[in-house]
């Protein structure tokens, strides 16, 4: 069976930095993936690869088989492939309704674009924003309304980088159930460091570490892995004065 | 033979008059990415500062090495107090303000002065070259660049506060880190830049002529060298001015100073196309 | 000081034209409105500012005599600070606003075609008091100043003569330039000349590095520049600084029009060669008397008067003002008819005839070499007719004529 | 953003224009009313940039490269064709042409900001170079000469349709200038209402995201700036008709001037442009008259305490101020 995503030898140089270097990773119809790795292993630059917004130094990207190595950011998402930034990239002078109908890229008429606009923020729990401004949004609805710009097209896989930063515990717990929600419908990769949260969602982990892929098995194993804890350990050994464990 | 040297002199003449005119826009440009557009009259009033204090007597020389630099540098810094630190990391905001500083200085000038071409005589005679002839002032001016480029690089690549110019240069928060506060060399940095586009200014007189509106000329050749040079700056300029210099002189001996000029812009726009982060943003990248 | 001379000058003029208004307006006279339309900033004010004097003294002296058909003459005087568009401007002001008798002025060709073709809309007459290329056919506009075939005509045969046959051209890139340069050509030709080259230069052009190069590797043996405005006066500075001075003598069409010669030291500018219908060291009772009240008037902000546009600018005002008397009204037909019966001034610079098949005017020329700051006059070419616009103009045959014509030099 | 009643800022701009051509002719003199005609072109010009910089988050340096190609465009088509009307298209034309060329290979080259600026301002450079040295004869196309330094100052002005012996008079010069105003401010209406405009305006929010999102930035800041081009073309047939055209159409000072009126006036508004050009044009018609001051200096006064004071421009300022003032009102 073809993969719905998958990388072949995926290179990413900056100069003489390897920020991603012979990544072989596929995923399937319907998954839900987690990336983890220490700061700086890659895995926001992979991303970047992924849709378009850097063009890879070699190897290949395929989308459901057909290569889209270099394709422009716009008909990769075009393909069904949705972002959600780390940093929510949003409209901010726009409001939260018309941030969506502009996400869903259709013609259909005014009434109608409103319409499905408002199922999806309700889908989120956000529809009591609609008429906001998204400038004067709070942190984390900032991340709600990215989240349903995201899913408005109703994309075939959608890409995560880190959903839950800056989010309180409960918030957290909240945003598991939603990921699993969205799975339902999506295919998703996800970037986090919060093992408690990926305990909660995931089903196959991949870990990065200095651009390579370190491992790739279930939670339960990659968790067990002493290479896994070796890197991470090691990241708050080199940080002397944060108490990392 | 003969005219091939005297072309080649007019050419190295053309490079550094592009060289001489941009380098006060550069250092402030690759320093505080502020595109500053009264730079065509930091120029203007230099050149006013040399015609004036050697009107009053003093030694050409000394006006326009010495005045000129520094009642320009005085003047930037008064501008960089009350505008530029206003508007740091605004970048569109600063160059609407300096434009807005540069049609204020080209008014209050010609009130103050006329809009009369005032100007004064290339000091130094003619130097021959076989049976052609060359003003002595463009060999000082092709001098006059290498002593400018060499002494901005020294500085900043031997003196402790070119190494503090220069992690500004390339982050902000190192200077902080280095314990100078950023504002400060910004302030600094805008007040040499002002200076040496006052010097420039002032080397130019003797072939363009004193006017208010001088600085419109060279504004947009300056702003289109330094823009093409690209990030880096003393490269950048350095080698846009090479490229535009050349362009456009042989140009000008090609056909007329009009399609001289417009080969020299379709240049810069071919490049800008090409290497669309500047000529320092593929090649010499790790130069000042 | 730079600053109080010029405001000086303004506010002169202004002095000079108001007690004289105000003291006929109290007789209750309507006065008789004058425009004139000249440079006063700009890069063209080296031309402009001495006009404006001109006509400021002209107007004065006239209020002095008791004003024009018993009624004062009030002038308006507008900058358009070298901006053709002010240019239009004004003059669309000066006809359906101001309802000016006349409009003096214009000083590039450019300037004078913005505003023509308005000021003949509008039916409001209009003299251009300007050395020019020629060509102009239009009964509402009188050009009163010399055109090639007066003053080139004389200029190129002298300098190859004086010099040789071989000429290179330097002109200012617009129809003046264009076109003197022609006739230039025609005139060298004429002569049994050559032309090395011919460059033209925009007027915002500075740097004339290549240029002299080029012209050193041409090797003429003279330079004829037609070079206008403020920028190219570094054209005879670069020209010295190059030491070119001592080796290629040089004659021009336009130098000491301005303040050339005033701004130059001696050593960049003695011994180029012009020709104009006046130079203000003509030697004659006439000018001399004009100089001494000119002077008298305006004391130390009195203006060099150089080449003829500002004499060209006070003779035309007069020769309106004797056109006005002659008509006995300010009618426009009835002072263009009364004009073109060929309306005579003995001014300053001799005899000024209108010549009404063209409405140009025949005039002496006088051929000079530039001399410490000022003019030595070498020739004297007494009345010469407006040759080459007569070619291809007849207003007696074609009164509706409203258009220059580009006189097709036979090259 | 769109506006909130963009119904009733559409019927009131109607409105406007037709009090402007039934009443201004009447009360004001010829040369007033010729300038009122300038005034209206330059606004069209000012809605132009609004439209690319305001809307489109384009800064372009060289609008006035627009504005001059439809007044040379204009007056070059109107001196070979006996009926004017005809050079009406190819004045618009040209200038949306050169625009949708300049805008592919800036859009499509991923050039950013500044050097957009930049290439915008040299282009501007090289046309005002280029029709500044066409002085000479060779320089024509069809019956039209170039000109040079001195422009085309003959250019015979619009007729009625079909009516080419009948040039139409200032008065009537005037009326059209204003009904074509009041048409590219409903026509940017319109444009903004549309979802080509609002993905424009999410463009200009944040290009990355619109980009993620699966638009192709490219072809809307093409599309935008092409219709930038159109309007400037207007604002020069308009200018062409009222004054007459000249290289300086294209001065490095014309280009200036519409960043300041549209800076002024107000980005991010369409009648903020148009606000900002006719008042600094009175503004600077003013500043001549004065003897003793220079009207650059007033200009340039305007623009650092624009920039300093009112960064958003004058009209969202007002704005802003007003609802306070309702705000206020409002609470008991």
């Amino acid at each position: 069976m073809t993969a719905l995503l998958s990388t072949e030898e995926l290179c990413m140089y900056f100069g003489g930095v390897r920020a991603v270097d012979r990544v072989n990773l596929a995923v399937a119809e319907g998954e839900l993936r987690c990336l983890i790795g220490p700061n700086g292993a890659g895995k926001s630059t992979f991303f970047r690869c992924l849709t378009g917004q850097y063009r890879p130094t070699a190897g290949r990207i395929r989308w459901r088989g057909r290569d889209i190595t270099g394709a422009d950011s716009f008909a990769i998402a075009r393909l069904g492939i949705g972002i959600k930034t780390q940093v929510p990239s949003l409209f901010e002078g726009l409001t939260v309704v018309e941030s969506v109908i502009l996400a869903q890229r259709r013609r259909h008429g005014e009434a109608d674009a409103r319409r499905r606009a408002m199922a999806v923020l309700e889908r989120l729990g956000i529809a009591g924003l609609a008429a906001r401004v998204v400038a004067q949004l709070a942190h984390g609805q900032r991340q709600l309304v990215e989240l349903a710009m995201v899913v408005a097209p109703a994309p075939d896989l959608i890409l995560l980088d880190e959903p839950t930063a800056g989010m309180s515990v409960e918030e957290t717990g909240r945003a598991a159930t939603l990921i699993r929600e969205l799975n339902r419908a999506h295919a998703l990769v996800v970037v986090e460091h919060d093992m408690q949260f990926i305990k909660a969602i995931a089903s196959t982990v991949t870990v990065f570490h200095q651009g390579r892929v370190l491992v790739e098995d279930s939670v339960a194993r990659v968790l067990a892995d002493p290479r896994v804890h070796d890197v991470y350990l090691g990241r708050s050994i080199a940080m002397p004065g944060t108490e990392g464990g | 033979m003969d005219l091939a040297v005297a072309v080649a002199l007019q050419v190295l003449t053309g490079i550094a008059t592009l060289l001489i005119i941009s380098l006060g826009l550069a250092v402030i440009f690759g320093m505080m990415r502020v595109i500053n557009l009264a730079h065509g009259e930091f120029l203007m009033l230099g050149a006013y500062a040399a015609i004036l204090s050697a009107r009053a007597g003093l030694n050409i020389w000394l006006a326009m090495l010495v005045v000129a630099p520094l009642a320009v540098g005085a003047i930037g810094v008064a501008v960089e107090r009350l505008v530029i630190r206003r508007l740091y990391g605004r970048m569109l905001d600063t160059m609407l303000a300096t434009w807005g500083l540069s049609l204020g200085f080209i008014g209050a000038v010609t009130m103050i002065f006329g809009n009369t071409v005032a100007g004064f005589s290339a000091p130094l005679g003619s130097v021959a070259i076989g049976g052609y002839r060359s003003s002595g002032y463009g060999l000082f001016l092709i001098g006059a660049a290498c002593v400018l480029i060499a002494g901005v690089w020294a500085v900043l690549r031997f003196t402790p506060a070119g190494l503090i110019a220069r992690g500004t240069m390339q982050n902000p928060e190192m200077a902080a880190a280095l314990g100078v506060s950023p504002s400060r060399v910004y302030a600094i940095a805008f007040a040499v830049g002002a200076a040496l586009s006052g010097l420039a200014g002032a080397l130019i007189a003797p072939f363009s002529g004193v006017v208010p509106t001088m600085g419109t000329v060279y504004i947009a050749k300056a702003f289109i060298t330094v823009i093409t040079g690209g990030a880096a700056m003393l490269a950048g300029t350095l080698s846009a001015s090479g490229l535009l210099g050349t362009v456009a002189t042989l140009g000008t001996f090609a056909t007329t100073p009009v399609l001289g000029e417009v080969a020299m812009l379709a240049v810069a726009i071919v490049l800008l196309r090409l290497l669309p982060e500047g000529i320092t943003g593929r090649f010499f990248r790790r130069s000042l | 000081m730079p600053i109080a001379r010029r405001s000086i000058l303004t506010g002169l003029g202004a002095a000079l034209a108001m007690p004289a208004v105000m003291r006929h307006a109290a007789l209750g006279a309507d006065p008789i409105k004058v425009v004139g339309i000249h440079d006063a900033s700009g890069g063209l004010d080296i031309y402009g500012k001495p006009m404006i004097a001109c006509l400021d003294f002209a107007v004065a002296e006239l209020n002095d005599a008791g004003g024009l058909l018993g009624r004062p003459v009030q002038l308006i005087n507008y900058d358009p600070q070298s901006n053709i568009q002010l240019y239009t401007q004004f003059a669309t002001e000066a006809a359906t606003k101001d309802r000016a008798a006349v409009v003096h002025g214009g000083i590039t060709s450019a300037s004078r075609e913005a505003i023509r073709p308005i000021l003949h809309r509008y039916q409001t007459l209009y003299f251009y008091n300007t050395q020019y290329e020629g060509g102009v056919c239009d009964r509402n506009c009188f050009c009163t100043g010399s055109t090639p075939a007066q003053n080139v005509n004389k200029l190129v045969p002298y300098v190859m003569k004086t010099w040789g046959k071989k000429i290179y051209v330097v002109a200012a890139d617009y129809n003046y330039g264009q076109i003197t340069s022609k006739w230039i050509t025609k005139y060298c030709h004429d002569g049994g000349g050559s032309i090395a080259a011919v460059d033209f230069f925009p007027l915002d052009v500075t740097d004339f590095g290549p240029a002299i190069q080029k012209i050193q590797a041409a090797k003429p043996d003279v330079v004829v520049s037609a070079l206008v405005g403020g920028a190219h006066i570094s054209f005879y500075r670069q020209w010295a600084a190059a030491g070119m001075k001592s080796r290629i003598p040089m004659a021009s069409t336009t130098f000491g029009g301005g303040n050339e010669s005033l701004v130059l030291s001696p050593e960049e500018g003695n011994g180029i060669v012009a020709a104009f219908s006046y130079f203000q060291e003509i030697d004659t009772p006439e000018n001399k008397a004009f100089l001494q009240k000119f002077h008298a008037k305006l004391g130390s902000a009195a203006p060099y008067l150089g080449g003829e546009l500002a004499m060209r600018t006070y003779v035309g005002f007069n020769l309106w003002a004797e056109g006005v008397r002659k008509a006995g009204s300010i009618d426009r037909m009835k002072v263009i008819e009364a004009l073109e019966t060929g309306i005579t001034n003995e001014g300053p610079p001799g005899r000024t005839v209108i010549d009404g098949r063209t409405n140009h005017v025949t005039l002496n020329v006088y051929l000079a070499e530039c001399a410490d700051h000022g003019f030595k006059v070498l020739e004297t070419y007494p009345q010469q007719p407006p040759a080459d616009t007569a070619m291809v103009c007849n207003l007696v045959k074609d009164p509706n004529s409203n258009r220059q014509y580009v006189i097709d030099v036979k090259i | 953003m769109t506006g909130r009643r963009p119904t009733a800022e559409i019927a009131a701009a109607v409105v406007l224009a037709a009090a402007a051509i039934a009443v201004l002719p009447r009360v004001l003199e010829l040369f007033a009313l010729i300038n009122a005609t300038v005034y209206a072109s330059m606004a069209v010009l000012a809605l132009s940039l609004g439209l690319v910089w305001g809307f489109g988050g384009i800064l372009c340096f060289g609008q006035a490269a627009f504005f001059g190609l439809g007044g040379y465009g204009y007056a070059v088509a109107a001196l070979n064709v006996a009926d004017t009307t005809w050079a009406v298209p190819i004045a618009l034309a040209v200038p949306a042409a050169a625009a949708a060329l300049l805008g592919y290979v800036m859009f499509y080259g991923r050039i950013s900001d500044v050097y957009m600026g930049v290439i915008t301002l040299t282009v501007t450079l090289i046309l005002f170079n280029f029709t500044n040295s066409t002085a000479g004869d060779q320089w024509r196309i069809g019956a039209a000469p170039l000109g040079g330094f001195n422009g085309i100052p003959s250019t015979p002005p619009l007729n009625l349709p079909g009516d080419p012996g009948n040039p139409l008079p200032p008065e009537r010069i005037f009326a059209v200038a204003v009904v074509c105003l009041a048409a590219c401010y409903i026509l940017g209406k319109l444009v903004l209402r549309s979802r080509f405009g609002r993905v424009v305006v999410a463009i200009r929010e944040n290009e990355r995201r619109a980009e993620l999102l699966g638009y192709d930035v490219r072809r809307y800041k093409l599309g935008i700036f092409t219709l930038g081009g159109f309007m400037g073309g207007l604002a020069g047939l308009l200018f062409a008709n009222c004054v007459f055209v000249s290289p300086t159409m294209f001065s490095l000072f014309y280009s200036g001037q519409i960043i300041i009126w549209v800076m002024v006036g107000g980005l991010g508004t369409l009648a903020g442009p148009i606000i900002g050009a006719v008042l600094l044009q009175a503004l600077t018609t003013w500043a001549g008259t004065l003897p003793a001051v220079n009207p650059s200096l007033i200009l340039g006064a305007v623009l650092v305490a624009a920039v300093l004071a009112l960064p958003k421009g004058l009209l969202p300022t007002a704005a802003a101020a007003l609802r306070r003032l309702r705000r206020r009102d409002a609470a008991p």
